[in-house]
C-alpha cells in the first residue's frame, strides 16, 4: 500500500474535524484558539499534499502564507485573551455572555 | 501604459506608507498632538483618487486585465487583478474608509496616545479590504481578509477597560479565526480539485473550467461550500451571523461603523469575484446554496431584529437580512454583480452613517445603544433624529432612497435567475424590516421624551459622515442613474 | 307651453333653495307666502300646459332636458301626458292649499322658513317623480320624496320620537326602493334603456312572462314601501309625528300615492304579467282590510287617519293592480281631496286644543269650530262613500271593476266591500269622538276656530271633495277619456257594462256604508264613550304588534349579527389573525434569540451545524453522496 | 411641450421644501404657505382639465424620459380618462384637508411637509406609466401617512399607524414581485433586460397561468388598499386614529389607489385572469358592501362608522369594475371620485366636531342639531350624499355600477342593492343619535356653530357633489373612451364579450348559457 495524496488529505480532514471539535468542546479561550491552530495546520497539510500530487508549487507557497497568518492571529489573539484575563481573571469563554439576545 | 505595473497596488502602497507615517509621526509628535489624523485622511483620499485613476486608466473598457506582476516564474497566473470591478471597489472602499475615519474620530480623541495605533490599524484594515477586491489569487484573498479581520479584532476591543468591548473582541476573534480556518480549508480543497488557487490567467480556475469537464466534484463542492461559508461569515449571512450582533453591540460606537460596513462591502465584492467570476462555470452548484443562505438570512435577520431593543443590535440583525438581500443578486451570477455593487455600496454608506449617529447618541466609546437612550431624540437633536430617520427609511427600502433602488435591482436580478420564490420571501421580510425600522423612528419621534433631555451636539466629523450618508441615500434614491451606469460597467473579468 | 314643463319642478326647487339659505332672514310669514307662491305658480303652469289635454289638442309629449348619465343612455327627460297632468294637478293644487294652511299652522315656529323650504323641496321632488320620462328620473323623484318626507317627519327633531319616525320612514322606504332599483336593473338589462316610451312599446316583444313578472313584482315592492302597503306600511302611522300639514300633504294626498301612480305608469309591463296583477290587487285589498281593522280602535286623531290612508291606498293599489287604472287614479284624486281635508281638519283641531291628539279628550267641538266641523262632515261622508260625494264614485268604480273581472277578483271585491263597511264605521267613530257628544277636553284648553288661512283651504277642499265625483260617473266618463292617451298600450279593467249592475252594486255598498255609519253613530254619540275593552280592541289598538314583531325578527337579530361581525369576526378572528401574525414573527424572533445565547461555543456550534448541513445538502444535490 | 404632469407632481414637493425652510421664528407663516402650496397644484390640475382632449381614449400629455435602458425604467407620465378625475380629486381634497388642519399645533411644519409629500406621492401614483415608478409612489405614500397617524393621531395611534404600514407593505411585497416578474417578461419580449413601461407591458400576451399568478400578486396589494374583506381591518384603526386631514386623504384618495390599480393594471394587463376571476373579485366586493355596512351600524365611534362605510362603498366600485361592463367600470370610476368627495367631507365634518368636543363617541352627543344647526344641515347633506341619494353624486356612481353589474353578475348586483338600505340605516341612525333629540350632555350646550372658515371648507364639496349629481355628463364624456379601451382590450385578449344591454343581451345570454 502506497501512501497516496488521498491519505494525507484524509488525515488532514480528520485533523480539521478534531480542531473543530476542540473549538466546540473546550471552554478555555486559549485551548480553543489552539484548536483553531490545529485546523489551520490541517489546511496546510491539505495544501502540501495536493501540491505534491498535482506537481504544483502553488500549494506549498500557500502553506507559508497560512503559517504567517496563523502567527499573526496568535499575537492578536493572545493580546485579546490577556486583556480579557486581566479584566476578569478568567479565560473561560462560558463566562463571557454579557452580550446576547 | 507606463508604470502600469505599480498602479494596481498603488493604493495599498499609499495606505501602508500612510500607516507608517501615522505611527512614526505619533511617536515624533508626542502626546496630545493628532496631526497624524490628517496623514491618514490624506492617505485614504489619495488611495481613492488612485482608484479613480485605475478606473480611468482602463479607458472605459470594462474588463481590461492588468497584472501587477508576472509572479513567480513557474506560476503563470496573476496574483492581483486590476479591472473595472476592483477599481470601483477601490473608490467605494477608500471613500468608506475615509468616512470611517471621520466617524471614528470622536473615539480617537478619547484614546489619547493610543489613537495613532487605532488609526494605523484602520488604514491597514482598509488596505486589506481592498486587497480582497483585487485578489486574483485565493490565497491572497485569504491574506487580505485576514489583514482586515485581525485589524478589526483589535479595533473591536480597543477600549480595553470596557468589559463588553473585551467580550466582543474575543468573540469576534475566536469565531473569525474559526471561519477563516474553514475558508482557507475551502481554498485548499478547491486547489486540490482544480490545481490552482488563481482565478485568472493560463492554468487558473477559469481556465480549468473552460478546458475540463468536471466529473468528480466531491472535493470541489466541499471546497466551494467552505469558501462560501468563510465569506458568508464575514458578511454575516445566516446561519454564520451570530457573532455580528454581539460584536457590533460590544464594540465601541465610534469604531463599529467601519467594521460593519467595510467588511460587508469588501466581503460581497469578494463573493462576487470568487463566485460570479471564479466559479462562474459551477453556478448551478453554488447558486442554490446562496439562495438557501439568503433565504435563512432574510428570515432570521428580520425576525430577530424585530425583537431587539438596542439600536446597534438591531442594525446588526438587519445587516443579516441585508446580507440575504444582496445574496439574492448573487444567485444570478455575473448578471447580478451590478445590482450587488449598487446595493452594497449604498448600504455600506447608510450603515456607516447609522452607526455614526449611534456613536453620537450613546457615545463613541460605549457599546450598547438601548432604545431608552434614543427616546425623544427629536427634541434632543432634531438634526440627528432626522438623519437617522432618513437612513432607516433607506435601509428599509422606502422609495426615493438608495435602498429602494438597490432592492429593485437585486430582486430583479434574482428573479431573472429564476429565484422568484426567494424574491417573494425576501420582499415579505422587508415588511418585517419596515416594522423595526419604523419602531426606531417611533422611539425617536413619537414616544414620549426620556428623562435625559440635554441637547446632543454632534461633532463636525460625525456630522460630515451622516451628512454624506444621508446625501448618498437620497441622491442615489432620486437620481441613481449615474451610479447605475457606473456599476453596469464595473464588472469583474 | 310644454317646453316650460321644467318650470313646474324648477319653481318649487328654487323656492326650496332660497328658503334653505335665506329662510331665517325672510322670516315669517313672508317665507310661507313665497313658498306658497312657487307652488301656486307651478299649478298655474300646469293648468296652462295641461289644458290642451282636456280639449284634446295636445298629445303626450316627451321633453328632453339634458343628457344625464350618458353611459346608461339616461337623459333628464320629462313626460307630459294626461296621467302626469292629473298627478301634477293634485300635487300642486292640493299642495298649494296645504302650503297656505301651513302658514297659519306653523305660526310661531322657530324654524318657520325651514319648514317651507322642506315643503317646497317635497313638491319639487314629487313633481320630478310624476313628470319623469324614464325610470331613472322617476327613481330620482322617488327617493327625493323619501328625503323630503324624512326631513318633514323629523322636523321637530328635538322630540326623539319624531326623529326616530323620520328615520324609520326613510329606511322602510329604502327597503321598497331596493325593489324598484332591482327592477330597474332588469329593465336596463332587458331593454338597454330606461326610457318609458321605448320600454313600454317594445315590452311585448322583449319581455318573457317570467321577466315581466319579476320586474313588476319588484316594482310592487317599491310601491309597498312608498305607498305604505303590506308589509312595509309600518312607517306611516309613526310618520304622524310630523307637523299636520306634512301628514296631509305627504302622507295622505300625494307621496303615498306614488306607488299607485307608478303601477299605473308601468301598466304596460303589468299587462304582461297577470300573476303580478293578481298579487298587486291582493296586496292592495288585504292592506285595505288590515289597516281598516286597526283604524277602528285607534285613539289618536291622526293615527286613525293614518291607518285610514293605508286602507284607502290599498283600494287604489287594488284598482291599479287589476288594471282598473282609471278607477285607481280616480280614487287617488278624490282621496287626495278628502284625505287632505281630513288631515287639515285634524290639524285644525290639534291646533285649537294646543297640541292634544287623543280623541278621548275631545268631543263636542262641533260648536266651537263650526267651519272645521262642517268641512269634516263632508270629508267624513266622502271617505265613507256616501252618495253623491267624491269617495262614493271612485271607490265604487274600483269595486265595480273588480266585480266585473270575476274569478279571484270576486273574492277581493267582497273583502273590499266589507272594508267599505269598516271605513264607514271608523270614520263615524272618528267624527263622533272628535266633534260630537260632550266636551272632554281639559280645563286649560281653549279651543277656537282657526284663522282663515287654515279654514280657507278646508273650504276649498270640501268643495272639491263634494264635487270631484262628477269627474267620472258611469254616465259621463270624462276622466277616463282624459286619461286615455296615457293608457293606450294597456287594456283597462272597467266596471260592468250593464248600467243596472253598476247601480245595483253601488246600492249594495251604499247600504253597507250606511249600516256602518248607523252602528258607529249609535255607539259613539252617547254621552259617555263606550269602553273599548276586549281582545279585539286590544289587539287592533296595538296594530297586531307588527312593529314589535319586525323588531324581534329583523331589527334585533340584525343588530346582533352586526355586533357579532364587529366584535368577533373583525375583532377576534381577522384582527386576531393579523395580530397573531405579528406575534408569531416576534415569537419566532424571540425563540431564535434564545439561540443567541451569548456563549461563544454555542455560536461555534451553530456555525458548525450550518456548515455541515450545507455540505450534506450540496453533496446530496450534486450527486456525490 | 409643457411638462404639465411633472410640474403637477413636483409642485407639492417644492411646496414641502418651501415649508421646511421657513424660518423657525415665523411659525405663523407655515399654514398660509402650506395652503398656498396645495392650491398651486389645483390650479395646475385645472389647466390639465382644460387641455384634456375629450373623446380620446389613450394617454395624454405624455412625458417620457428614459432613465436606464438596461433596467427599462423611465419617468413616464400620462393621463387618461381613468386617472384624470382621481388627479382632480386629489388636488381638490388636499387644500381642503390642509385648510382644516388649523387645530394642529404640535410640529406644524413637519405636519404640512408630510401632507404635501403625501399629495405628491398620490399624484404620482395616478400619473405614472412606468410600473416601478408607480410602485415607488405607491409605497412612498406610507411614510407621510405613517407620520400623520403616528404623530398627530389620537388614542391608539402608534398601533394604528404601524398596522396600516405593515398591512400595506405586505401587499406591496407581492406587488413588487409581480412588477419585477412582469418587467422581466416584458423585457424578454421586446429584446431588453427588462421594461417596466406600462405601454410595453400591454403588448405582451401572457399565458393564462402566468396571468393568474400576476393577477394574484398585484391583486393582493390592491385588495389591501381598497380594502377588500377580509383584508380590511387596518382601515378602521387607521381612519379612526388619524388626524382629520389624514382621514380625509386616507378615505378620499388613498383607498382609490387600490381600485385604480385593479382597473388600470389587473384588468388591462391580465385580461384572461380578470375574466376568470371576475366573479370571485365581485363576490368579495359584495361581501365588503354588506359586511362593511353591517359593521358600521353598530360602531360606537362616529369615525369608525364612516371608516366602515368606506369599505362598503369601495365594494361597489370593485363590483362595478369586475362586472366587466362599460357601465359598471365607468360607474366605478365615477364612484371613486364621488366617494372621495362625500367621505372626505364627512371626515372633515367629524373633525370640526372633534375640535370642539374632543370625542368621537356617538353617545357623547345628542341634540347637536339644536346648538349647531348649520353643521347639522351640512352633515345631513353629506350623510345623504354618502347614502346615495339621487341628484347627488353618490347616486350616479352607485346606480351606474348596479345597472352595469347586473348585466353580467345579476345575483351579486341584487345583493349589492341591499347595501343601499344598510347605508341609510347606519347613517341615519348615527345622525339620529348625534343630532336629534334634546341636548342631553350639558357640555354640548355651548358648542359654536360652523364659522366662516369651516363653511368655506365644506362649501366647495357641497357644490361639487350637487354638480356631479345633477350633471355628471362632462365626467362620463372623459371617462368613457378610456373605459371603452379597457373593455376592448379585455375583449381582444380573451374570448370575452362585454354585454350590450337591450334585447340582444337576452339572446346572447342564451347562447353563452348553452356552450
Amino acid at each position: 500500500m502506497t501512501l497516496t495524496a488521498g491519505w494525507f488529505m484524509g488525515l488532514a480532514a480528520v485533523l480539521f474535524a478534531l480542531g473543530g471539535a476542540g473549538v466546540l468542546l473546550r471552554r478555555n479561550a486559549l485551548v480553543m484558539f489552539m484548536s483553531i491552530e490545529l485546523m489551520l495546520n490541517a489546511v496546510n497539510l491539505t495544501f502540501v499534499a495536493a501540491s505534491k500530487a498535482l506537481g504544483q508549487i502553488e500549494g506549498q507557497v500557500a502553506t507559508l502564507f497560512v503559517i504567517v497568518v496563523a502567527a499573526a492571529e496568535v499575537t492578536v489573539g493572545l493580546a485579546i485573551i490577556v486583556a480579557i484575563f486581566h479584566n476578569r481573571a478568567s479565560a473561560d469563554v462560558d463566562e463571557f455572555a454579557e452580550l446576547k439576545g | 501604459m507606463q508604470n502600469a505595473a505599480l498602479l494596481p497596488i498603488a493604493p495599498e502602497l499609499v495606505l501602508l506608507i500612510g500607516m507608517l507615517g501615522v505611527v512614526t509621526s505619533a511617536v515624533l509628535l508626542g502626546r496630545d498632538r493628532r496631526e497624524w489624523g490628517s496623514i491618514a485622511g490624506v492617505a485614504l483620499a489619495v488611495a481613492a483618487v488612485l482608484a479613480v485613476m485605475q478606473w480611468l486608466s482602463l479607458g472605459g473598457e470594462p474588463g481590461t486585465l492588468h497584472y501587477s506582476a508576472r509572479g513567480l516564474s513557474i506560476v503563470r497566473s496573476p496574483m492581483v487583478v486590476m479591472d473595472a470591478y476592483s477599481a470601483f471597489a477601490g473608490v467605494a472602499i477608500f471613500s468608506l474608509g475615509l468616512l470611517g475615519l471621520l466617524a471614528a474620530w470622536d473615539l480617537v480623541e478619547t484614546l489619547g496616545d493610543r489613537g495613532a495605533e487605532f488609526v494605523a490599524l484602520l488604514l491597514l484594515a482598509v488596505a486589506g479590504l481592498h486587497g480582497m477586491a483585487m485578489s486574483s489569487n485565493l490565497v491572497l484573498l485569504f491574506l487580505s481578509l485576514e489583514t482586515a479581520s485581525i485589524s478589526f479584532y483589535v479595533m473591536a476591543g480597543f477600549t480595553r477597560d470596557r468589559l463588553d468591548a473585551d467580550e466582543a473582541a474575543l468573540k469576534y476573534f475566536l469565531l473569525g479565526s474559526l471561519a477563516s480556518a474553514v475558508f482557507v480549508y475551502g481554498i485548499a480543497l478547491s486547489f486540490a480539485a482544480i490545481g490552482s488557487t488563481t482565478i485568472y490567467g493560463a492554468g487558473g480556475i477559469r481556465d480549468f473550467f473552460s478546458n475540463t469537464i468536471v466529473t468528480e466534484r466531491g472535493v470541489l463542492l466541499v471546497g466551494i461550500v467552505m469558501i462560501i461559508v468563510g465569506l458568508g461569515f464575514k458578511v454575516s449571512a445566516a446561519p454564520f451571523h451570530q457573532w455580528a450582533p454581539d460584536v457590533y453591540q460590544g464594540a465601541p460606537g465610534g469604531a463599529v461603523g467601519l467594521m460593519a460596513a467595510g467588511v460587508k462591502l469588501a466581503g460581497f465584492i469578494a463573493i462576487g469575484r470568487v463566485l460570479a467570476a471564479g466559479f462562474a462555470a459551477q453556478i448551478d452548484q453554488w447558486a442554490s446554496i446562496i439562495a438557501i443562505v439568503a433565504g435563512i438570512s432574510v428570515i432570521l435577520g428580520t425576525s430577530l431584529a424585530a425583537v431587539q431593543k438596542d439600536v446597534k443590535r438591531l442594525l446588526a440583525y438587519s445587516g443579516v437580512a441585508h446580507a440575504g438581500y444582496i445574496l439574492t443578486a448573487v444567485t444570478a451570477g455575473i448578471f447580478g454583480i451590478s445590482a450587488l455593487l449598487f446595493y452594497v455600496t449604498t448600504y455600506a454608506a447608510m450603515l456607516l452613517g447609522a452607526f455614526a449617529i449611534a456613536g453620537v447618541v450613546t457615545g463613541p466609546r460605549e457599546g450598547p445603544s438601548p432604545f431608552a437612550a434614543w427616546a425623544g431624540l427629536r427634541t434632543r437633536s432634531p438634526e440627528l433624529a432626522m438623519a437617522m430617520a432618513v437612513l432607516l427609511l433607506g435601509l428599509g427600502g422606502i422609495p426615493f432612497t438608495a435602498g429602494f433602488v438597490g432592492k429593485i435591482q437585486v430582486f430583479t436580478a434574482a428573479a431573472s435567475a429564476g429565484y422568484l420564490w426567494l424574491v417573494v420571501l425576501a420582499l415579505l421580510t422587508t415588511v418585517i424590516g419596515l416594522y423595526f425600522y419604523l419602531k426606531v423612528i417611533k422611539v425617536m419621534f413619537i414616544d414620549p421624551v426620556a428623562d435625559d433631555t440635554d441637547p446632543i451636539e454632534a461633532s463636525i466629523t460625525t456630522r460630515t459622515v451622516f451628512a454624506v450618508a444621508v446625501g448618498v441615500t437620497i441622491l442615489f434614491g432620486l437620481v441613481p442613474w449615474p451610479l447605475l451606469d457606473i456599476v453596469r460597467d464595473a464588472l469583474p473579468l | 307651453m310644454t317646453d316650460l314643463i321644467w318650470l313646474l319642478i324648477a319653481l318649487p326647487a328654487l323656492g326650496a333653495a332660497v328658503l334653505v339659505f335665506f329662510g331665517r332672514r325672510i322670516g315669517e310669514p313672508a317665507a310661507g307666502w313665497l313658498a306658497t307662491a312657487t307652488v301656486a305658480g307651478s299649478f298655474a303652469v300646469a293648468v296652462a300646459a295641461g289644458a290642451g289635454f282636456v280639449t284634446g289638442d295636445l298629445h303626450p309629449t316627451t321633453i328632453d332636458l339634458f343628457s344625464w348619465i350618458p353611459t346608461l343612455g339616461v337623459d333628464a327627460t320629462l313626460l307630459w301626458d294626461p296621467l302626469a297632468v292629473t298627478m301634477t294637478f293634485v300635487v300642486t293644487g292640493v299642495g298649494a292649499l296645504i302650503h297656505l294652511y301651513a302658514i297659519g299652522y306653523m305660526h310661531g315656529d322657530p324654524r318657520f322658513g325651514r319648514f317651507f323650504a322642506y315643503l317646497n323641496l317635497f313638491i319639487a321632488s314629487m313633481l320630478t317623480l310624476v313628470l319623469a320620462g324614464n325610470f331613472a328620473v322617476m327613481f330620482v323623484g322617488w327617493e327625493l320624496v323619501g328625503l323630503s318626507s324624512y326631513l318633514l317627519i323629523s322636523f321637530w327633531f328635538e322630540k326623539p320620537s319624531a326623529a326616530a319616525a323620520g328615520k324609520k320612514a326613510f329606511i322602510v322606504n329604502r327597503i321598497g326602493d331596493w325593489g324598484f332599483l332591482v327592477a330597474l336593473m332588469i329593465v336596463f338589462a332587458a331593454f338597454g334603456t330606461l326610457d318609458f316610451g321605448t320600454v313600454f312599446e317594445s315590452a311585448p316583444e322583449v319581455l318573457s312572462v317570467g321577466t315581466a313578472t319579476a320586474i313588476t313584482l319588484l316594482l310592487l315592492v317599491g310601491a309597498t314601501g312608498k305607498s305604505a302597503q303590506l308589509p312595509l306600511y309600518v312607517w306611516l302611522p309613526d310618520a304622524m309625528e310630523g307637523p299636520t300639514p306634512v301628514s296631509a300633504l305627504i302622507h295622505a294626498a300625494t307621496m303615498v300615492t306614488a306607488g299607485v301612480y307608478m303601477i299605473a305608469r308601468t301598466g304596460a309591463l303589468f299587462e304582461l304579467a297577470p300573476v303580478s296583477q293578481a298579487v298587486v290587487a291582493t296586496v292592495g285589498v288585504l292592506t285595505a282590510l288590515f289597516a281598516a281593522t286597526i283604524a277602528i280602535s285607534q285613539r289618536d286623531i291622526k293615527r286613525v287617519l293614518a291607518y285610514s290612508t293605508i286602507s284607502q291606498i290599498g283600494y287604489m293599489i287594488f284598482g291599479v293592480g287589476m288594471a282598473a287604472y282609471t278607477a285607481g287614479m280616480f280614487h287617488l284624486v278624490t282621496h287626495a281631496f278628502f284625505k287632505a281635508l281630513l288631515f287639515l281638519g285634524a290639524g285644525s283641531v290639534i291646533h285649537a286644543l294646543g297640541g292634544e291628539q287623543d280623541m278621548r279628550k275631545m268631543g263636542g267641538l262641533r260648536k266651537v269650530m263650526p267651519v272645521t266641523f262642517w268641512t269634516m262632515v263632508i270629508a267624513w261622508l266622502a271617505i265613507s262613500g256616501v252618495f253623491p260625494l267624491a269617495g262614493f264614485w271612485s271607490k265604487d268604480e274600483i269595486l265595480g271593476a273588480a266585480f266585473a273581472k270575476g274569478g279571484l277578483y270576486t273574492g277581493l271585491w267582497a273583502i273590499g266591500l266589507f272594508t267599505a263597511f269598516l271605513t264607514a264605521f271608523y270614520m263615524t267613530r272618528w267624527l263622533a269622538m272628535t266633534f260630537l257628544g260632550q266636551p272632554r277636553w281639559s280645563d286649560d284648553a281653549h279651543p277656537h276656530e282657526s284663522p282663515w288661512v287654515m279654514t280657507g283651504p278646508l273650504v276649498v277642499l270640501a268643495l272639491a271633495s263634494t264635487f270631484a265625483g262628477a269627474l267620472n260617473t258611469p254616465w259621463r266618463l270624462a276622466f277616463e277619456h282624459f286619461l286615455e292617451p296615457s293608457f293606450e298600450l294597456v287594456t283597462q279593467s272597467l266596471p260592468p257594462e250593464n248600467i243596472g249592475v253598476v247601480v245595483a252594486l253601488a246600492g249594495l255598498s251604499l247600504i253597507l256604508v250606511l249600516f256602518g255609519i248607523a252602528v258607529a253613530w249609535r255607539r259613539y254619540t252617547t254621552a259617555e264613550l263606550p269602553a273599548e275593552a276586549g281582545r279585539f280592541w286590544y289587539v287592533t289598538l296595538h296594530g297586531y304588534w307588527i312593529d314589535e314583531v319586525y323588531g324581534r325578527v329583523f331589527v334585533l337579530p340584525g343588530k346582533a349579527l352586526s355586533a357579532w361581525f364587529a366584535r368577533v369576526l373583525d375583532g377576534t378572528v381577522i384582527d386576531g389573525f393579523v395580530n397573531g401574525l405579528g406575534r408569531t414573527v416576534r415569537g419566532f424572533g424571540a425563540a431564535m434569540s434564545t439561540l443567541q445565547s451569548g456563549w461563544v461555543r454555542s455560536y461555534a456550534a451553530v456555525f458548525g451545524v450550518g456548515v455541515l448541513v450545507l455540505l450534506v445538502w450540496t453533496l446530496v444535490r450534486g450527486g456525490v453522496i | 411641450m409643457f411638462p404639465a404632469l411633472s410640474v403637477l407632481i413636483v409642485l407639492p414637493v417644492l411646496g414641502a421644501i418651501a415649508v421646511a425652510v421657513l424660518p423657525k421664528r415665523r411659525p405663523e407663516l407655515v399654514f398660509p404657505v402650506a395652503l398656498a402650496a396645495s392650491i398651486l397644484p389645483l390650479g395646475m390640475v385645472l389647466w390639465v382639465l382644460w387641455n384634456f382632449q375629450v373623446g380620446e381614449a389613450g394617454f395624454q400629455m405624455l412625458e417620457t424620459a428614459v432613465w436606464s435602458e438596461t433596467l427599462g425604467i423611465g419617468w413616464k407620465l400620462g393621463i387618461d380618462g381613468i386617472s384624470l378625475f382621481l388627479v382632480v380629486l386629489t388636488a381638490v381634497l388636499f387644500p381642503l384637508a390642509i385648510a382644516a388642519s388649523r387645530s394642529i399645533e404640535d410640529r406644524t411644519k413637519a405636519y404640512m411637509v408630510s401632507m404635501l409629500v403625501l399629495e405628491a406621492g398620490l399624484l404620482g401614483v395616478f400619473l405614472s406609466l412606468d410600473l416601478l415608478v408607480f410602485f415607488a409612489f405607491f409605497e412612498i405614500v406610507l411614510v407621510p401617512m405613517y407620520l400623520l397617524i403616528g404623530i398627530w393621531g389620537s388614542g391608539n395611534r402608534a398601533y394604528a399607524a404601524i398596522k396600516f404600514v405593515l398591512y400595506t407593505a405586505f401587499g406591496s411585497a407581492f406587488l413588487l414581485a409581480g412588477i419585477i416578474a412582469l418587467g422581466l417578461i416584458t423585457g424578454d419580449r421586446i429584446g431588453a433586460t427588462a421594461s417596466f413601461d406600462f405601454r410595453d407591458m400591454l403588448g405582451v400576451g401572457l399565458p393564462a397561468s402566468t396571468q393568474l399568478w400576476l393577477f394574484a400578486a398585484f391583486g393582493i396589494a390592491f385588495a389591501i388598499k381598497v380594502p377588500l374583506f377580509p383584508l380590511h381591518t387596518w382601515l378602521p384603526d387607521a381612519h379612526t386614529e388619524a388626524p382629520t386631514a389624514g382621514s380625509v386623504v386616507l378615505a378620499g384618495v388613498l383607498l382609490k389607489m387600490g381600485t385604480y390599480g385593479f382597473l388600470r393594471f389587473n384588468l388591462t394587463l391580465f385580461p384572461q385572469a380578470s375574466v376568470d376571476l371576475a366573479e370571485v373579485m365581485a363576490v368579495l366586493g359584495v361581501i365588503g358592501i354588506i359586511y362593511g355596512a353591517a359593521v358600521a351600524i353598530v360602531q360606537p365611534d362616529v369615525k369608525r362608522l364612516v371608516a366602515y362605510s368606506s369599505i362598503s362603498h369601495l365594494g361597489f366600485i370593485l363590483l362595478g369594475t369586475f362586472a366587466l361592463t362599460r357601465q359598471g367600470i365607468e360607474g366605478g370610476v365615477f364612484q371613486m371620485v364621488s366617494h372621495g368627495l362625500t367621505t372626505g367631507a364627512l371626515f372633515l365634518l367629524i373633525g370640526m366636531l372633534y375640535d370642539r368636543r374632543h370625542t368621537r363617541r356617538i353617545d357623547a352627543y345628542g341634540g347637536i342639531a339644536s346648538v349647531m344647526p348649520i353643521y347639522a344641515g351640512v352633515f345631513l347633506f353629506m350623510a345623504f350624499a354618502s347614502a346615495g341619494l339621487p341628484s347627488l353624486s353618490g347616486f350616479v356612481g352607485e346606480f351606474t355600477i348596479l345597472l352595469g353589474s347586473y348585466l353580467t353578475l345579476p345575483g351579486l348586483a341584487v345583493v349589492a342593492g341591499f347595501g343601499v338600505i344598510l347605508a341609510a340605516i347606519y347613517l341615519l341612525w348615527a345622525y339620529e343619535r348625534i343630532f336629534t333629540g334634546p341636548v342631553v350632555h350639558p357640555e354640548n350646550e355651548g358648542l359654536a356653530d360652523l364659522g366662516f372658515r369651516e363653511i368655506a371648507i365644506v362649501a366647495p364639496l357641497v357644490v361639487l357633489i350637487v354638480a356631479l349629481g345633477v350633471y355628471p355628463k362632462p365626467m362620463f364624456d372623459r371617462i368613457g373612451p378610456s373605459v371603452d379601451a379597457v373593455i376592448e382590450r379585455i375583449e381582444s385578449g380573451t374570448g370575452y364579450v362585454a354585454p350590450i344591454p337591450g334585447p340582444t343581451l337576452v339572446v346572447r345570454a342564451g347562447e353563452t348559457g348553452e356552450d
